[in-house]
């Protein structure tokens, strides 16, 4: 498979799977906008700006995986990190949406594809494994290190899983030579190193921030509360 | 940040962006929904996006430079002849599969039109009209409130990285690139932190101003679009529904 | 008390993230139509306190209350106080953030509600007050750095609020400049709470001054008897510049009088 | 001359890529040993003007020479004369970039070539002059803004420059650390360029003064005299503040040998 670039553009996918992944994207989204809603406060808008912000940049970034191919980072385990799967949905998902709308960048009737893959797949298999990988992992930078580089590999595998699954739904060639199982396996091995690449870039990131600033990072959250300051002193 | 937008002035460009958005999506809906079979009417969207391009004085070098982010799927256009299934054919002395040709040129034609009427709004619409369009299309505040970030950090991001390299060669470092300094990582990290830091302040600098959601330019902008403008718009999509129409019937 | 107090700050702390402690109960009360000036070295907590008064900062302890609103985390009672309260930010890169200067300095009352012709006025009003309305259509990024700090001060005038809290509004501004916004402050009928290191243009300006050194109030007095304590302006980092000398009363007041 | 002068610029003009015209062919030359300051509006220029001197901003015609090195863009050339000019920005989140405050110190000599024990000392030099020992191991955009100018003095008086050009270096400090700057400025053996808003900070430290504005230079006199024109100061936004009376002679030279 050549076009390994996700952002599928117009035509590549049927009108009717086309339309289903529109409706599935839809709903999805209106559901991470009732619960993204809540977590919306004056820290996390910001962040939330700049988290689309930085993969907005990092995907314009494409490189090489092999000879012929490239490929771009996605950024959802990076989104659920630090802004947690519902706004981190949605932030994968403007980006998508403004790359459609200004930069010609994957097709407007591949939106809903596109939106599943990236932001709606990505970022929900990249939270569940935090959530998981959390909970053996010590919650230290190192730790969390840890976390995004395994989830950003994983979550960015799904996604090009999930993109041969479309394809096979409603692609609108049959292919003889490459059986599903086939392009499935080259798709998932060209991701793997995609997937490391950014996987570093979302550990390093994140670990600055953590170091830092941990009360930015969702994934830690609940660990820290304002410390009361009187005139006496610091309370615990 | 400026994203492919040309400053011109011209009908299309006076447009409001709500109508430029909805007639884009319409338009590239019905392109996609044309049998693929129906070969000349792709020639008759082909003169449609041209006339439309003309209008909003969109160069025609512009535009083929700027849909080069097609590449990886006209290559998949490409390969696909030979490499899909079913009868074969002789085409231009090769040996092709009939269902590869006309997919490889589904994904071309239909691709290359998309990318085209996309590019045709973007060059037409600055990001900020975008977002303002999106808005009085209703989309949920919540979506345009990131994007409009998104746009603003863009610019920090940018900016940070300036100063960041201002200070460096000033103080007697030579980078031959911005981030060889620790390694690409740590550059990436800290300028994340700092961009953060300098977007959060003037975050609750527009707070303190009371910002609620909502960027005064969604309704401030000079009105929103008339019932005229809605259906100059229209004829777009309205034309290329009739060109799909017809194919449709004669084909 | 008939009428409740402009600010009303009691024993608020607060610690960064980063566990820097900044404030350690700070109390301070202001009354409707004072002008007080804030001094204090660098890092005392100064810009700290400035962001709990509008409730950007909040949760180490404490309670800050505007015109007898308590800050709180209700976004419709913060939305009232920032309504209220007008700060300007110590640096100017914080508070500029849209395409043009016009847009900026509209973006305050466009929130509040303000439309159209008294949109317009009030913007032309504010970028005239600080000598800038010929560069409204430019871009506050490329304007120069003293240029920003005027910006920044109109995008809080234009929003005509009750109390101004401006952090070292004068710093970059060139002399004339400077003497402009003293008399503009002046002739504003609104509480105001200024920082500043410039101890003459405290004196210029506020009756009353308190200093704040390592996240506590240590002073608050009339200015003039401030300034005429080396003593404790020593211990707090504080002193006269070089060739100033504090003038007599009459002068003073003369002064007043000549710019208004 | 036998000794090539320590700044010549001749001619230099500028346009921002928006087209905005900053420089309009200014002419200025600095003997070693020096200390000039370089007054005017905001907009004036002066930022502009300073970045022409280590090569950031250039292109604009006219020719700039630092101790007889023309700046161009051969990256040798430029090298050294980053070596020679220490610049000291107006805003200090464009110098700071570094993970601690020790780091951002140690940037500069670091790239001179110093290392170990040296550098070190370098560091708690610079560190010490400015009073920011302490917060060696913070985070430079963790301090508050008169600490960060601080730290962003130090990151240059660590490179010992031959040329030290500063770019409103006593605004946002607090009184105390802006006279112990005047007195390390003083101390310095070096050729100073000082662009300032505080008139009586110019007189303080500076014997001449040029007044830049609109891109270009309208006077330049010892600072005493320049002061004691007011026609020439109002004309170019200039004036001295409320209670300050230029001291005479003798008590200046007074002050300056209290201080030594
Ligand atoms: N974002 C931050 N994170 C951690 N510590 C901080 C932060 N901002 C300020 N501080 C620290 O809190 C203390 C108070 O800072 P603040 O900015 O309130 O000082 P200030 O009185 O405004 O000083 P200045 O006169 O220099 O502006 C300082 O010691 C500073 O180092
Ligand atoms: N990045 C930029 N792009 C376009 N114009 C700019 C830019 N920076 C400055 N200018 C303009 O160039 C002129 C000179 O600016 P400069 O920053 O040199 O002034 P300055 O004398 O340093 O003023 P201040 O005292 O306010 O710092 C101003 O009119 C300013 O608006
Ligand atoms: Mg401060
Ligand atoms: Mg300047």
């Amino acid at each position: 498979m050549e076009a390994v670039a996700l952002h599928i553009s117009n035509g590549v996918l049927n009108g009717p799977v086309s339309a289903i992944y529109g409706v599935i994207a839809l709903v999805a989204l209106a559901y991470c906008i009732s619960r993204g809603r809540r977590d919306l406060d004056d820290r996390l808008a910001p962040m939330a700006g700049l988290v689309a912000a930085f993969i907005f940049a990092v995907q314009m970034l494409n490189f090489p995986v092999l000879p012929g191919v490239s490929g771009h980072l996605l950024g959802g385990a990076m989104a659920a990190l630090l802004v947690g799967p519902w706004v981190g949905a949605l932030c994968v998902s403007v980006v998508l949406i403004v790359q459609a709308l200004v930069f010609a960048d994957g097709g407007v009737t591949a939106l809903g594809a596109n939106v599943t893959n990236m932001a709606l797949v990505g970022t929900a298999v990249a939270y569940l494994l935090i959530a998981l990988l959390l909970r053996v992992l010590p919650r230290t930078p190192t730790g969390l290190g840890i976390t995004a580089f395994v989830a950003s590999v994983v979550a960015v595998v799904a996604a090009s899983q999930s993109f041969v699954l479309q394809y096979a739904l409603g692609g609108t060639t049959d292919l003889e030579h490459y059986s599903l199982g086939a392009i499935a396996g080259t798709m998932a091995g060209t991701h793997i190193l995609i997937g490391i690449g950014e996987g570093l870039i979302a550990a390093v990131t994140v670990v600055t921030v953590a170091r830092t600033r941990p009360d930015l990072v969702y994934a830690l959250r609940g660990l820290r509360q304002p410390q009361q300051v009187t005139a006496e002193g610091v309370a615990a | 940040m400026k994203g492919l937008y040309l400053d011109r002035d011209t009908p299309l460009h006076r447009l409001p962006p709500e109508v430029k958005i909805a007639a884009m999506v319409s338009a590239t809906v019905i392109v996609v929904v044309t049998p693929r079979e129906a070969l000349w009417a792709f020639a008759g969207y082909a003169v449609l996006v041209a006339a439309v391009a003309a209008i909003g004085r969109v160069p025609a070098g512009w535009l083929a430079r700027r849909s080069l982010v097609e590449l990886p799927f006209v290559l998949l256009a490409f390969a696909l002849p030979f490499l899909a299934a079913g009868d074969k054919v002789t085409f231009l002395g090769l040996e092709v599969s009939r269902d590869g040709l006309y997919g490889g040129f589904n994904i071309l034609a239909k691709g290359t039109l998309g990318v085209l009427l996309s590019l045709i709004l973007a060059a037409t619409t600055t990001t900020r009209d975008l977002i303002v369009g999106l808005d009085r299309l209703r989309c949920p505040q919540i979506i345009t409130q990131i994007a409009t970030f998104m746009l603003r950090y863009l610019a920090v991001l940018g900016g940070e990285a300036r100063r960041m390299r201002i200070a460096r060669i000033s103080r007697g470092d030579d980078p031959r690139f911005l981030w060889q300094l620790r390694g690409f990582a740590t550059g990436v990290g800290a300028l994340f932190l700092r961009a953060f830091e300098r977007g959060e302040r003037v975050y609750l600098a527009m707070v303190a101003r009371g910002y609620a959601g909502r960027m005064p330019a969604a309704w401030l902008a000079t009105g929103a679009a008339t019932r005229n403008q809605w259906l100059a718009a229209a004829t777009v999509p309205v034309a290329a529904a009739a060109i799909a129409g017809t194919a449709v019937i004669l084909g | 008390m008939t009428e409740p107090l402009s600010l009303d700050v009691r024993g608020v702390g607060y610690a960064y993230p980063d566990g820097h402690v900044a404030l350690r109960g700070v109390d301070l009360s202001v009354r409707r139509g004072e002008r007080v000036a804030l001094l204090g070295p660098n890092g005392a907590g100064k810009t700290t306190l400035v962001l709990h008064l509008n409730g950007i900062l909040d949760g180490g302890g404490g309670s800050v209350a505007v015109g007898g609103l308590t800050v709180d985390r209700d976004r419709a009672t913060l939305a009232e106080i920032r309504r209220r309260v007008g700060v300007v930010f110590q640096d100017p890169d914080d508070q500029l953030f849209l395409p043009t200067v016009g847009e900026d300095v509209a973006f305050g009352p466009a929130n509040l509600g303000l439309r159209g012709a008294e949109l317009t006025a009030r913007v032309d009003e504010a970028l005239a007050a600080v000598g800038m309305s010929e560069h409204r259509d430019r871009a506050p990024h490329h304007l120069s750095f003293g240029q920003r700090r005027r910006v920044a001060v109109a995008t809080v005038l234009s929003m005509r609020p009750e109390i101004l809290v401006l952090d070292e509004p004068s710093s970059n501004l060139d002399p004339a400049a400077r003497r402009e916004l003293a008399e503009i402050l002046r002739s504003l009928p609104v509480t105001l709470l200024m920082v500043t290191h410039d101890l003459p243009y405290a004196l210029e300006l506020c009756d009353r001054s308190v200093i704040l050194d390592e996240g506590r109030i240590v002073a608050d007095a009339p200015t003039r008897e401030l300034l005429a304590d080396p003593d404790l302006l020593a211990a707090h980092r504080l002193e006269l510049p070089y060739g100033f000398a504090v003038p007599p009363r009459d002068q003073s007041s003369l002064q007043a009088a000549r710019t208004t």
